[in-house]
């Protein structure tokens, strides 16, 4: 059953979502850094798929997508891990986050069927906007898994045909651009927020560019939660050498605190 | 937004608001006759169309088969066909109220058909082009600093045309209010692919009425070669529905299909979705997308734009492959036979038509999209003339 | 064969009896229509012709002052005007039976037209080169080589054009029987002055057509460069009885007509003979031929067609003169504001357009010969920016 | 009155015409080399003016001027010269060659007027054909001196015309090119110098090319004479460092044989 629609997770308050990249630094390293996560009180994690060109990626994440490409990442071997942390015990729910091209190289309902068996419950495609997405909606539906819509504070007049189809959360993006961290952010962000959660069905999940406690507590304060990327993913990668060895608890330690601190 | 199966819009939600409000402008821009107008003049007043429609006597007899006709897009102001697409989406960005121009470039013709029209029509311009790119293409790049456009080198991946584009994306998605992304192939998310291959159909229309001035009727066959594919569909297009003329796009080799070092997406790729659109793709069985190989900048490209998919699958146009070394080859034979130094780009079309010439019959026309002047390429064919030496 | 006092034929006897059989091929040429035709032929189904004519609107704004217009012989095929002249006298050659070509060139543009006209052609050709000339020209060397040419090194004297036209001429007296000397300028002995000035004038005549049909009557200045001139007298020739239009052509002044650096024929020159006609030269005390000097190679030449030295001292032409570093800051402008990158031979005469234009009022029209583009140039564009830069 | 008029140039058999620069290696050296050749017995001599693009002349001929302009040779020079050399006894025909501008530099008038009072005989202009000469052609005949004319083998049906015009001598180029030494000459030449001597009432000189004894015997009897520069001047050039010392005796002396040996 598919967690992203259970009360625990509908009806939190500030929920902190974290997106690592699987298979970065490895394969291993990243079913432990979710476990983590999950120990740190994270409400649910997005679970990156690496890919050759992410256009919608700053040079933090695209950088991560190339170690798990030479780490033998891929999307089936991104479910396969997932698959593999909910025998280790991972509870929260689990978003995978691809771009299209590698959905369609395997095959929608492939890819489908492979998410239902690792038990995940959410995808997320930063290149497959609605008007784009009704074959792949209607095989999500059929199995229960939540198809993430985005909103942008440039959708303008598509924000509410979108919060329609709004399924397990919708991912605002908080600032034009790709993702990674930024100082500061419009004004005019908490507007446009309360504008959308007014009218949608699920929770208003904040991304993009948040990488401070500060950030955190503010987006708390105007959406549903906020969604935390380039900034882990930069603090795996500094411990990418760590991460590698047998013995990775220190590092993991690490992380636990990082996530902690943000979310205190 | 499709052409057949292929196309779409796959896009970050960011640009979407964009590409609507794009569709819109181009839409009414049709209707606007005084848009069309401002157009047709800088088409002839500043770029010199109509471009030449030009009787290659001696190359046809050293072929030894049908007559080879060369519609002479070198001849536009820049030195390819890239003007007329960047024309006419610089008047749509002005209309727009836009005042910056984006553009990515792979052999550089479009960053400098870009940075002209900018320059002309007083927009500030950033070109994206790979670092291989900026290597292979100096006089393009020198060029484009000369015209005041800002020309930022892009590292990432093979760093050529792909990666380029990749950074124009992502500069547009970070500045899509004011910006104006001036795509120079007929790839990218609708309605860049339909709008670029009405930009360039003057190419065809032109060519219809030159080849029945010239020789009564129209030509039996028509070649053209395809990266992204501007200029070929810019060609194809007005000859879709004369059945009776044999369309062919060829498509880069590198070094060969059968190695790693290729661009032939129609031959060697799968469906897929690249740069906002649904086509074929060089890409491996994670679907990442694989670096492709020519040595024109121009035709490396791992993608091709959609409608060319699209007359592949119901076989309008036929798809073939032409290697680096047949490409140098007819390139040569150009310049001594004709007088004409193509780029490397057009050579592979000349190549095919080396091949293909002589299986036609003397009463036979051939006419080929001679798409741009070779002499950015000096360098690329010095060297590679100078490693045949030994 | 003389303009007023200037012209004539001093060339050794060896050359004179090749002289005159030229001198009857062309006026059975001029009278033979299919000679006509097939020029014609050539000049508008290869070359591109006719050329464009340019409304410069950014540009009149920012010089503030008349409107300028521009006739874009740049748009010609291999980029500049020589073509015109280069494909006429290489039918004459066919003509004549010769099956040999020679050429002189000093910026490579008539060198390169030259070579694509043989191989066009199917002749063989040699081009005479200074070697300060092939060092700053690479570019247009590469391209003539390309294109099947033989390019042939002079070193001797300033190593520029006019040490290239001597070492042509040396070669045309050894071969006179077989060898067609294709001048690309408005000099050397009759007929070649008059007859690059005819094969020119459609520059002029395609001007006054189209001005007529843009403004509905002719420009008030028609401004061009002059090196040997024969952009300019292409240009002015048509004009020649209009009084109204003012006629301007524009020597280059290097570091200053006060300094020894320059190539201020008529400004600095007095009458003397090179290269067979008779004109003004820039000479020493003792007849001696003075090394000009411009950062241009097409106009670093110490003559100057006997048609100008007459249409000077009849007074129907001004001339005047800019320096490199005038000529620099104008081709920068013209890129930056129109998007057109000009040979720096041509940047003299906008230089003169961004003094001058701004004494005319507004409703006044001033054409200016565009005569080539500047990619060739590109090199010595970079040094230069890069020496000003520090 | 002009040497090359009188019955001594006129009726003698096998003319040998040397071409030297003047001012070359220095003003001095080339009066001695005049006075050198005399005593040789050559029977005029062809005395060069330096000149920047001489396009008529080869490679030898051309650094022999440039060596001449920097030793300070001019036209006013070389006349000055001439007029040194008369005063120091020369006394066969003395023809000055040089291009057209220089002529036209100083002014018609005055060169004829400075070579007649050095006590020329000649003026021989390579670029100024018939065509463009009549002002010249008038002032020479005033002051009594010739304009050598010049008949090539491409000149055609211009040869009559010419040797109508044929004054003191008229010089035969006997080959297609530039002065230089060349190995062979073309068979056709005899017949055409046979048919210009039949019309021509001077002397026919053959030159151009002419650089071994063979040559000049061969020449000697096909025509009225023959014209040597390159190979004397070539000869010159390399014995400039010896000429340029205050004793010229031994180069002189080389001079002297290599021309009695050519005329052997």
């Amino acid at each position: 059953m598919n967690r992203l629609k259970q009360d625990a997770f509908q009806s939190k308050k500030e929920r902190f979502v974290p997106y690592i990249m699987s298979s970065d630094p490895s394969y291993e390293a990243s079913i432990d850094i979710a476990l983590t996560l999950e120990e740190a009180g994270v409400d649910a994690i997005e679970w990156g798929v690496p890919f050759s060109d992410p256009l919608a990626d700053g040079p933090v994440i695209q950088e991560a997508g190339d170690r798990a490409r030479k780490a033998g990442g891929g999307l089936r071997r991104a479910v396969e891990g997932a698959k593999e942390a909910r025998a280790k015990g991972l509870t929260v729910p689990l978003v995978l986050f691809t771009y299209i091209n590698p959905v369609l190289s395997v095959g929608f309902k492939e890819v489908i069927e492979l998410m239902e068996d690792a038990d995940m419950d959410g995808i997320l495609i930063p290149d497959l906007p609605f008007e784009e997405s009704e074959e792949l909606r209607a095989l999500c539906n059929e199995k229960g898994i939540s198809l993430i819509s985005l909103v942008a504070p440039s959708s303008k007049n598509r924000m509410e045909k979108i919060s329609r189809l709004g399924d397990g959360f919708i991912y605002y993006v908080t600032s034009l651009g790709v993702t990674g961290t930024r100082e500061s952010f419009a004004e005019e962000l908490s507007e446009s927020i309360q504008k959308l959660r007014d009218v949608a069905s699920v929770p208003v999940l904040a991304g993009f560019g948040i990488s401070t406690r500060e950030h955190v507590q503010h987006f708390q304060s105007i959406a549903d939660g906020v969604i935390v990327g380039s900034a882990l993913v930069r603090f795996i990668s500094e411990r990418e050498d760590t991460l590698l060895q047998a013995n990775r608890e220190k590092p993991l330690q690490e992380i636990k605190s990082f996530i902690e601190e943000l979310c205190s | 937004g499709r052409f057949g199966d292929f196309g779409g819009k796959y896009v970050p939600e960011t640009l979407m608001y964009a590409l609507e409000e794009l569709e819109e402008a181009y839409k009414e821009a049709q209707q606007d006759e005084s848009f069309k107008q401002a157009l047709i003049k800088e088409l002839y007043e500043y770029s010199g169309r109509p471009t030449a429609m030009t009787y290659a006597e001696r190359l046809s007899e050293h072929y030894g088969g049908a007559q080879i006709y060369l519609k002479r897009e070198d001849l536009n102001h820049t030195g390819a066909h890239k003007i007329n697409n960047a024309l006419a989406q610089g008047l749509l960005a002005m209309r727009m109220g836009k005042k910056q121009i984006i553009a990515e470039t792979g052999a550089g013709q479009h960053g400098v058909a870009s940075a002209t029209v900018a320059a002309r029509f007083g927009l500030s311009c950033k070109v994206f082009m790979g670092a291989e790119d900026i290597r292979r293409q100096e006089l393009n790049v020198f060029r484009m600093r000369l015209l005041g456009a800002e020309v930022i080198e892009v590292q990432s991946g093979g760093k050529t045309l792909k990666d380029a584009t990749n950074e124009a994306i992502r500069h547009w998605v970070a500045n899509v209010e004011d910006t104006f992304y001036l795509i120079g192939s007929a790839v990218g998310p609708h309605p860049y692919p339909m709008m670029v291959r009405d930009f360039q159909s003057v190419i065809g229309e032109e060519s219809i009425a030159q080849m029945k001035r010239m020789i009564g009727r129209l030509p039996d066959e028509v070649v053209a070669c395809v990266g992204g594919g501007s200029n070929a569909i810019g060609m194809f297009h007005p000859f879709i529905n004369y059945d009776d003329v044999a369309l062919t796009g060829i498509e880069a080799a590198g070094k060969g299909v059968d190695t790693t070092e290729h661009a032939a997406t129609l031959t060697r790729g799968r469906k897929g979705v690249l740069h906002g659109s649904l086509s074929y793709l060089l890409q491996d069985e994670n679907g990442n997308i694989t670096e492709p190989y020519s040595i024109s900048a121009g035709l490396d490209y791992p993608g091709i734009g959609p409608e060319h998919a699209h007359l592949r699958d119901i076989k309008r146009v036929n798809y073939e492959s032409v290697t680096d070394d047949e490409a140098m080859k007819a390139l040569k034979d150009l310049c001594e036979l004709e007088g004409i130094l193509p780029a490397i780009e057009t050579a592979h079309a000349l190549a095919y038509v080396e091949r293909h010439a002589k299986t036609m019959s003397k009463d036979d026309v051939l006419l080929v999209c001679l798409s741009g002047r070779g002499d950015k390429d000096v360098m690329t064919i010095q060297e590679t003339l100078e490693a045949d030496k030994g």
